[in-house]
């Protein structure tokens, strides 16, 4: 597999899946079983071959590697390009990661128009993918937006109660983002007259222009991140969304925004950034604080993760922003990290609406003596999503302190409440609904895990373990690529600062 | 002002002109009073061009008005046939009562 | 053998864990005890070589975090610091858990009880070896998880799951303190292993830094920072509300946990970090305040509890108020021994009052108990030892460490430390009292149970016994084996390198030529105490009742625990959910959302009604926007002919 | 002198009947006023010496067009209605656009000043009218130079036609049409003679 | 004076119009009901002219002393004006056939139109551009009267026809003011008079600028823009739908290409003064065309007001006035016609039990009951909305490049959020397929033709990202004929 284009045979293996599922024809059943089948195999191949990008990456080089590129708009410097460095290499595999989990997990939770269902999926995927590899800008934005489409679908059609609601407000909120980092983009590309990744990480633009570029992106990595008080479209829309949708968006989609800051806002916008910090620290802390007091009282569990979601999406900002190598890589894990375990805890929601047809907590209670499993895996995933250490949760968390604090004493100190905070409200959810005394009559018949929900969360738990427990392979890799970004940083704010003083 | 010049014929041509402009949307009562409000300014623009022509020494402005002339007749002709189907279908042509599409 | 021995209950838990539906109840018990038996006798094996043997060692295992210049091994250290507590949890964790096989016999879970309990040891044991902060970081949380797990073990109960989320929360607080504790001293020393920030400490001892605003002396902050977190898990005044409602959980886990080790993680984490602390007055000062503080308001509120378990909960956070405040007056190592004493005889009490508790049919309040001894004749012999050994009357293993701190304290000649003395003999002085009141109340006098209770009282199997029995010797003998060690003449011998005490803290050298008053003091005060409790609880049964309706105020504020939990309920909890109910439906809700999308929205469908109403279907109204139209260009041209 | 004269007999009565083709109530005055104001306006393209557009606009214009208006106004005899408030309601703003266009438009008439050496632009200078007549002029150009508008016009008169067939042209039923070839070829016996008896019907 | 090679360029117009005379005979002399095999052959006629048109190559050519001029822009606009007509014509013969209004002198008519807009697209003279004009205008309006016995459809050809007659009116007073000053109609002349092609540039004066305004205002009736748009929602709606799937295609883009050609040619140099106007035209057509449609319910009129949105996007390429804009201007042309067409070939296939409807609300389910129409239908409205990788978006993309070159920062802001208000109203259709529950089904079979239509677009949509090199390389060689100083 030496020369193959393993990150497009990536990108494009689930269309590929997804076309086949089309050409499915049939009784229902047939077709949805088909459909299903075909989705899993086609997103595990995925999966699989995305183990050989990770194998063939050297992780020793800060470079972008595995890179294809292709002539793709005649007169313009667009072009079809492909590459991965030892960030994007992580996002690229979370989304394939999470893809056959999704799938199995919509198994049983997915009734009606399975094979619609499925095709929407796979596209998505591939979009995903398409975004963490592509090197080049309107490429990026491309796949960028167009994960807006699948998801659109998913939501709308096989959400809740109001989903159209929710579908609207995603979308358009998103869309309203990032069109002006479309303007953006081009100002960039008659600046720099080109739209390679790489060569634009390599200019320097002047600060003026980089104070209004930095806006632009920001508007749109802010919604999708999503940073307070642009977050309100999260709680809607993961609460609306099917299971696997709310995982994606969880795991992969809220990744997007915080990947763009680090692919785009400060290796090629290093002044602005250094200019905006204190507005991503207040924003950030912000949402720490502000969004886990909202989690506290939330009366609907998929709201509730999705409030803690944006808090720790928080942490996310700050670790880049802070620009020490801890912060940022804390930042990169966090967003691992949380990829894995807001997706398992959306999934462990699923596992019981799947049964009771309800989010309120205020429906459950005294899980735990019909559900043992159901239980032992909730805690785990909550004791993540707390950060206890020896799970996935507690590094990315600490790193991004630690960073912070090197930086920024005050902005670690009202971000390590979130440390308080965030249990307190994951620990009142867990009662509510696994302790307690089981008096419901409908709950008293309900089922431990399926062998098929177990298959789905075993991955979950060994990733959260071996994350939490041995997270340099996941640190090992970005090192190269986390140091040169920010001796870039450092270089060109260096120019920048030797620029003012000459000035003066 | 005893001596006529071009400026005397624009100005008469455009006295034409905004009265046809004006005559269009004044009229509430009968659409035909709009097409010759329309004919008022094609011959406004007729004048024009005849006055440049003859100003300019050159001829072209009288093809054009010629060229003008022709289509205005056209143009009446099917202005005054789709009056006549609308007629037909609503049995006025009252200005206000051509308002059933809107929005 | 180090790496066995930490891991070992790791796997017992996860085995019970796991696998406990298919091996079942019993065979979760024979692996979770054995293996915990098995890592105890190991531990004593390492304390002979690394503390008596003087082979202190590290063992890497593998890398965990490394970040820039960050790097954190999972790594095992051990020292003699280390042994003595590998020593107090092994022991006590085994003893707990060969109890645990008697008292939950009648609890549906039983594996999982014991993997949970196993579990705990094993981040107990993570916490005691690690060589760095972010490990131990590791096992702090771990048995706080651990403890939360074990608080809540009876989930059912709602005051159970409440207690359990309560001492994670109150822990998480001071994790908050420790974690910026952890960052601070990253950024001072560019390390968070023990081993390099020791070496670095004394270069730094006057540097200076700027956190959170304000220019700071360099390690008290730290210190103080990581001391915030050893308050937490040390319930400390202030952080110290979760502890009493801890209680809740099964008695093994108070006893072990809640008593014996868990919560003398703090101790430990200070004495660990003594060459930093050593070099920050201010911080030590504020650690004897605490602690003295903690002594006596735990001792004060100990004293009017009817709950048997919160009376004792409440002399374990006093006796660590003790701890505190003699590694205050850096005497280190007599906190440690005094550790390791409390966690023989607490544990003690605690089980014994489980064998109570056990014994009358999970009855908890002492005021419904009484005149059981002669059904439960050696629970009440060892809870008697148990006794002794709290009050410090001679001879007991309590009376070595407490006096050692007490006379280390004075002998700081610091007024944080006179202080701390004093208080510390009033506190005696309680503990004393109180111990008996509930010896008296539990076992002596006239049966106040209703008679099904009463027919019901035996006395526990021998599977509960033996580790009584075994813990009894330990607080019978513990203190005057391991005076010489710890606090005595052959200390430096003992310690070596895992205390430092600098030149100019000298209290535990001076606490051996302390005059004899100061000495004898705190045994009259115990004597005195026990006295009293005899007045009141034998001869003359009316005086407290008296008493209390005498000074009603105090005895309600005492009663209601100084109101500490009112006060964090009305400043933190009650405004926290109404502060999130108003950010959520008022924020998010009205505020960003109203003015934000949902206004958006509406504005624009108010635009679009307004653009489609211009539309009016009328011929002359279109003419007159095209006129408009034009008009208004050519306006604008002549206005702006350039 | 005279022609200034002239001039403003003729463009008085052009704007005078501009006015009232707007303004009058009656459609069929309406059409009258705007046949006034085309032969005016012949006039002053006679002033221009453009005299074949002047016999154009006459004979077309005034002879066939207005016609055609005022058949159509006569057959779908449309009843005079009285001013309605609207015209009054919007008369001020309306009025008020239109003068300060008309102002605009008359301010920049003032000084008409055409682009410099405007002559090298022009493409056919008007001959002389010894070399030839206006409409003999007219024709050659448009025979040669714009042969192409002039097959264009032919174009869209040719659409205006089907247009107006396609959508007036109704095939009625019950109405007699005279076929002529059916006439021709009636053939005797088609005919037939009776003996009606009078006072009486057949 | 007139040579024979003269009449080389004007071989498609040339065959065209005879094609038309010859149909317009066949079709009176045949007995039978004649418009099925006209229509046929109107659309054969049109695929000739194509291949006449591309046989033209790429070469600048002029005919009928200056009048009439072919070029690569020429050819690429015609080229879409074609296509654009014969799918119209193709999708309009079941309608007609369906509705029993079928009659011959429709396709002959749209015939005229193409006619009339390709001579507009070769103009290159105010009087043969307003004579191309006319031609397509007269034969608009009887098309959209077509349906004569309907009250609505005559009211829309009413409306159209007295409009657009005050549009002509204003437009050739524009024209007479710039031959006052130019002494010339034709472009070029009027080109190098306001360039450096004289000896120094003129200036122009208020008159010109006048003239400019009223010629823009004529044009911009023709393009459905703000504020002269008015009819077009009416006249959409009234028409009868296949006449109305003509309207938003055809005449729009042969009108635009027509206003490239102006706006690039006579006024290259004027820039400064019309850019002011398409900017401000432009916004409020991105404006209108995005508010006034989110609180429709007839799909036929949110089409008008998506189409005059879409031009809006296309006047900000035409604001840039550089070789980027116009490139990005036909761009956007070649994407709008295929996603017009396609999301028409929906609209007249919405049957219900035999009848048309036109409400968006009769789209409900329509994911269940006809899914491949539905996931067309979607992906022209993403492709609308201008969510990539549609190719929607690449026409938005295009022109905005072209108005960021130009530093027209705001435009290109307020451009990108009305697409966003307006993206609300496509998701809304979207919504009505796939999240609603199903009231009715739409009849089967939907139609070859339309069927065909349908496909072709939704393939040409999903393609363009895939191959843009064809179009993009083709747009930007057309848009490079008119700035010839830049090579």
């Amino acid at each position: 597999m030496n020369d193959w284009p393993l990150l497009s045979l990536t990108t494009f293996l689930p269309l590929l899946g997804a076309l086949f599922i089309l050409t499915i024809r049939g009784e229902t059943e047939v077709v949805a079983r088909n459909a299903r089948n075909v989705a899993l195999l086609t997103s595990i191949a995925t999966f699989v071959v995305s183990l050989f990008i990770l194998a063939k990456f050297n992780g020793a080089s800060p470079d972008f590697q595995l890179k294809e590129t292709a002539l793709w708009f005649p007169g313009t410097t667009i072009a079809y390009s492909m590459g991965v460095d030892g960030i994007s290499v992580w996002f690229v595999l979370l989304s394939t990661f999470l893809c056959p989990i999704c799938i199995l997990a919509a198994f049983g939770s997915v009734e009606k128009r399975v094979k619609e269902y499925m095709v929407a999926f796979m596209i998505l995927e591939t979009m995903m993918i398409g975004m963490f590899c592509a090197l080049d800008l309107v490429l990026f934005y491309i796949f960028f937006e167009a994960v807006l489409i699948p998801m659109f679908i998913i939501i709308g059609v096989w959400g809740g109660a109001r989903r159209v609601y929710a579908a609207f407000k995603f979308f358009l909120y998103t869309l309203l983002g990032s069109v002006l980092m479309l303007v953006a983009m081009l100002a960039m590309y008659f600046d720099a007259h080109t739209t390679d990744i790489p060569s634009l990480m390599a200019h320097s633009f002047p600060f003026k222009m980089q104070l209004w570029l930095w806006l632009a992106f920001f508007a749109s990595f802010a919604v999708k991140v999503p940073m307070w008080p642009v977050h309100t479209w999260l709680p809607d829309a993961h609460v609306e969304a099917p299971t696997g949708g709310s995982v994606i968006l969880a795991g992969v989609l809220l990744k997007m925004g915080a990947y763009g800051f680090i692919r785009f806002s400060i290796p090629m916008l290093p002044d602005a950034s250094v200019y905006f910090t204190p507005l991503i620290y207040t924003l950030s802390i912000v949402a720490v604080i502000y969004t886990s007091l909202v989690a506290l009282v939330q009366e609907d569990m998929k709201k509730l993760i999705a409030y803690s979601s944006v808090a720790h999406m928080g942490y996310v900002t700050i670790g880049i922003f802070s620009m020490t190598t801890q912060g940022v890589e804390g930042a990169v894990f966090q967003m691992l990290s949380h990829g894995i375990v807001a997706s398992a805890l959306f999934l462990c929601v699923g596992v019981i609406y799947d049964r009771m047809h309800t989010r309120e907590i205020a429906r459950y209670g005294g899980l735990a003596s019909r559900m043992p499993i159901y239980a032992a895996v909730f805690m785990l995933f909550t004791m993540a999503s707390v950060g206890l250490p020896g799970t996935a949760g507690f590094v990315g968390e600490f790193l991004v302190l630690m960073g912070v604090f090197q930086v920024n004493t005050w902005v670690a100190f009202f971000a390590a409440t979130g440390l308080v905070l965030g249990c307190t409200y994951m620990l009142y959810l867990y009662r509510r609904v696994v302790f307690g005394r089981l008096t419901r009559e409908d709950l008293k018949g309900i089922l431990d895990m399926t062998p098929r929900e177990i298959a789905v969360f075993a991955p979950l738990i060994v990733m959260t373990i071996w994350m939490g427990v041995a997270p340099g392979t996941f640190l090992e890799p970005m090192h190269a690529s986390v140091t040169k970004l920010i001796s870039n940083y450092e270089l060109a704010r260096a120019a920048h600062d030797g620029l003012t003083l000459a000035a003066r | 002002m005893l001596e006529i010049g071009l400026s005397h014929y624009l100005a008469v041509a455009a006295i034409l002109f905004t009265l046809g402009v004006m005559g269009i949307f004044l009229n509430r009562k009968n659409v035909i009073i709009i097409m010759m409000s329309v004919e008022l300014m094609l011959l406004a623009v007729n004048i024009n061009f005849v006055a440049f022509s003859s100003y300019l020494n050159d001829l072209v402005g009288q093809v054009f008005a010629m060229f003008i002339l022709t289509v205005a007749a056209a143009e009446a002709a099917i202005g005054l046939a789709i009056v006549v189907v609308f007629f037909r279908n609503r049995g006025t042509i009252a200005v206000e009562e051509i308002s059933q599409l809107k929005g | 053998m180090i790496t066995a021995a930490v891991f070992l209950p790791l796997l017992g838990a996860v085995v019970a864990g796991l696998f406990g539906r298919f091996i079942g109840d019993r065979g979760a018990q024979i692996v979770t005890c054995s293996l915990l038996v098995a890592s105890a006798v190991l531990s004593g094996l390492i304390f002979q070589k690394v503390a008596l043997g003087g082979e202190a060692q590290t063992v890497v295992i593998a890398e965990w975090i490394r970040s820039g210049t960050m790097a954190v091994n999972w790594s095992l250290k051990v020292d003699t610091l280390t042994a003595v507590m590998l020593i107090v949890v092994t022991w006590v964790s085994a003893a707990v858990h060969v109890y645990s096989v008697g008292y939950m016999s009648h609890d549906p879970s039983i594996w999982r009880f014991q993997s949970y309990l196993s579990l705990f040891t094993f981040a107990m044991l993570m916490l005691v070896t690690s060589d760095n902060l972010v490990q131990m970081f590791f096992g702090w949380e771990g048995v706080g998880v651990a403890s939360y797990l074990l608080i809540g073990f009876w989930y059912e109960k709602p005051s159970a799951s409440a207690a359990a989320i309560k001492a994670f929360v109150v822990n998480r607080v001071g994790d908050f303190g420790f974690a910026l504790g952890i960052f601070g001293v990253y950024f001072l020393f560019g390390s968070v292993g023990f081993d390099a920030i020791f070496a670095a400490a004394p270069g730094k001892a006057a540097a200076t830094v700027n956190f959170f605003g304000v220019e700071w002396h360099a390690i008290t902050i730290c210190c103080l920072l990581l001391f915030v977190g050893a308050m937490g898990k040390s319930a400390q005044l202030g952080l110290h509300t979760w502890l009493p409602d801890a209680m809740e959980g099964p008695t093994p886990v108070s006893a072990l946990i809640h008593a014996a080790t868990m919560v003398t993680a703090g101790v430990f984490m200070v004495a660990r970090m003594s060459p930093l602390f050593e070099f920050s007055d201010t911080a030590l000062t504020v650690v004897t305040v605490v602690g003295a503080a903690t002594a006596i308001f735990a001792a004060t509120v100990g004293c009017v509890q009817n709950d048997i378990k919160r009376v004792i909960a409440y002399s374990t956070c006093s006796q660590l108020g003790y701890m505190f405040f003699a590694i205050g007056v850096s005497a280190y190592q007599a906190a440690i021994f005094h550790l390791m004493t409390h966690a023989f005889f607490k544990a003690l009490l605690f089980l014994g009052a489980g064998s109570v508790i056990h014994a009358m049919s999970d009855e908890q309040d002492i005021r419904r108990m009484g005149g059981i001894w002669k059904h439960v004749k050696v629970t009440w012999v060892l809870m008697w030892i148990g006794s002794l050994a709290l009050a410090g009357i001679p001879f007991f293993a309590g009376y070595y460490s407490k006096d050692t701190i007490l006379e280390a304290a004075w002998a700081s000649q610091t007024i944080a430390g006179q202080g701390a003395y004093w208080l510390g003999c009033t506190a005696a002085f309680l503990t004393a009292f109180y111990s008996w009141r509930l010896l008296l109340l539990t076992f002596h006098g006239r049966p106040r149970a209703d008679e099904h209770v009463m027919a019901h009282v035996h006395e526990s199997p021998a599977v509960m016994l033996i580790p009584l029995l075994f813990l009894a010797t330990g607080a019978l003998f513990a203190g005057w084996a391991g005076y010489e060690m710890f606090v005595g003449h052959h200390q430096h011998d003992f310690w070596r390198s895992a205390i430092l005490v600098t030149e100019a803290h000298p209290s535990l050298e001076n606490a051996h030529h302390v005059p004899s008053w100061v000495a004898l003091l705190p045994t009259v005060v115990a004597v005195s105490g026990i006295a009293l409790a005899y007045l009141f609880y034998v001869f003359a049964p009316g005086l407290p009742v008296a008493l209390a309706g005498a000074f009603q105020g105090v005895y309600q504020f005492l009663l209601n625990k100084w109101y500490f939990d009112e006060l964090y309920d009305l400043l933190f909890v009650k405004p926290a959910f109404k502060l999130g109910r108003g950010l959520w439906l008022g924020g998010d809700g009205a505020l960003i959302d109203g003015v934000g999308p949902d206004g958006v929205a509406a504005a624009t469908r108010a635009v679009a009604q307004k653009v489609a109403r211009a539309q009016s279907g009328y011929l002359y109204h279109y003419a007159y926007a095209m006129l408009i139209g034009v008009a208004a260009f050519v306006t604008w041209y002549i206005f702006n002919a350039r | 002198m005279f022609t200034a004269l002239i001039f403003y007999m003729f463009a008085a009565i052009a704007v005078a009947s501009g006015v009232m083709v707007i303004s009058s109530r009656n459609p069929v005055h309406s059409v009258l006023w705007l046949i006034l104001a085309f032969f005016n306006a012949a006039g002053l393209f006679l002033l221009l010496g453009a005299e074949f557009l002047a016999m154009v606009l006459v004979v077309v214009y005034v002879g066939a067009v207005a016609v055609l208006f005022l058949f159509v106004v006569m057959m779908l005899d449309i009843n005079t209605v009285e001013l309605k408030e609207g015209f009054l309601q919007y008369l001020p703003t309306g009025a008020l656009i239109g003068l300060v266009l008309l102002v605009e438009l008359l301010a920049m008439f003032g000084g008409w000043a055409f682009a410099p050496d405007v002559e090298a632009m022009v493409k056919a200078p008007t001959p002389t009218l010894d070399q030839a007549s206006n409409t003999v002029a007219l024709g050659k150009l448009i025979y040669t130079n714009y042969v192409y508008l002039f097959q264009a016009s032919g174009l869209v008169l040719l659409v205006a036609m089907i247009g107006t067939i396609l959508l007036t042209h109704r095939k009625r039923t019950g109405v007699r049409k005279q076929v002529i070839a059916e006439q021709v070829n009636r053939s005797r016996d088609s005919v037939e003679m009776r003996k009606v008896q009078s006072g009486r019907g057949i | 004076m007139i040579k024979t090679l003269d009449l080389v360029p004007v071989l498609p117009e040339i065959f065209l119009a005879v094609a038309g005379l010859a149909l317009l005979m066949l079709g009176v002399f045949r007995k039978e009901d004649s418009t099925k095999s006209v229509s046929v052959l109107v659309i054969l006629a049109l695929g000739a002219a194509m291949v006449l048109v591309s046989s033209l190559g790429g070469d600048r050519l002029v005919a009928f002393n200056g009048l009439f001029v072919a070029d690569r822009f020429a050819s690429f606009a015609k080229g879409l004006v074609l296509v654009a007509s014969a799918i119209a014509t193709a999708m309009s013969l079941p309608y007609l056939e369906r509705e029993k209004i079928g009659r011959f002198e429709y396709p002959v008519l749209v015939l005229f139109a193409t006619l009339g807009m390709m001579m507009m697209i070769s103009a290159n003279d105010f009087i043969a551009l307003y004579l191309g004009l006319e031609l397509q205008s007269l034969s608009l309006y009887v098309l959209a009267a077509y349906n004569r016995d309907n009250a609505r459809a005559t009211e829309a050809g009413l409306k159209y026809f007295v409009l657009g007659s005050l549009a002509s009116g204003m437009l050739l007073y524009g024209i007479s003011l710039l031959y006052g000053f130019a002494g010339s109609t034709s472009f070029e002349t009027l080109a190098n008079l306001f360039s450096g092609g004289h000896e120094h540039p003129v200036k122009p004066n208020m008159g010109v600028i006048a003239g400019l305004v009223f010629v823009l205002a004529g044009l911009c009736f023709k393009v459905s823009a703000v504020p002269f748009h008015m009819w077009a929602p009416d006249v959409y709606e009234g028409a009868p739908t296949p006449v109305t799937s003509f309207f938003a295609v055809a005449p729009k883009i042969a009108a635009l290409c027509l206003m490239v050609r102006v706006m690039t040619g006579p006024f290259a140099d004027l820039v400064e003064q019309w850019r002011q106007v398409v900017t401000f035209v432009a916004i409020g057509s991105m404006f209108v065309g995005a508010f006034a449609a989110v609180v429709q319910t007839n799909i036929k009129r949110l089409m008008a007001y998506s189409s005059i949105g879409h031009v809006g996007f296309v006047l900000v390429g035409i604001a840039a006035g550089s070789t980027l804009g116009i490139q990005g201007v036909l761009i956007y042309l070649a994407i709008y016609l295929f996603m017009n067409v396609g999301t028409f070939a929906v609209i007249l296939s919405m049957r219900q039990k035999g009848r048309m409807v036109e409400g968006i609300d009769d789209l409900a389910g329509l994911s269940k009951t006809h899914p491949m129409m539905a996931f067309v239908m979607a992906v022209l409205m993403f492709s609308m909305a201008g969510v990539p990788p549609l190719a929607g978006f690449w026409g938005k993309f295009y022109v905005f490049m072209a108005a960021v070159e130009a530093g027209q920062f705001t435009l290109a802001i307020i451009g990108l959020l009305s697409s966003v208000v307006s993206a609300y109203y496509y998701l809304r259709i979207i919504k009505v397929m796939y999240f609603d529950e199903p009231v009715e089904a739409f009849d089967k079979p939907v139609g070859t033709s339309m069927s065909l239509v349908m496909a072709v677009s939704t393939i040409v949509i999903l393609a363009f990202t895939l191959i843009p090199a064809p179009l993009v390389t083709s747009a930007k060689a057309a848009a490079q004929v008119l700035f010839p100083a830049a090579g």
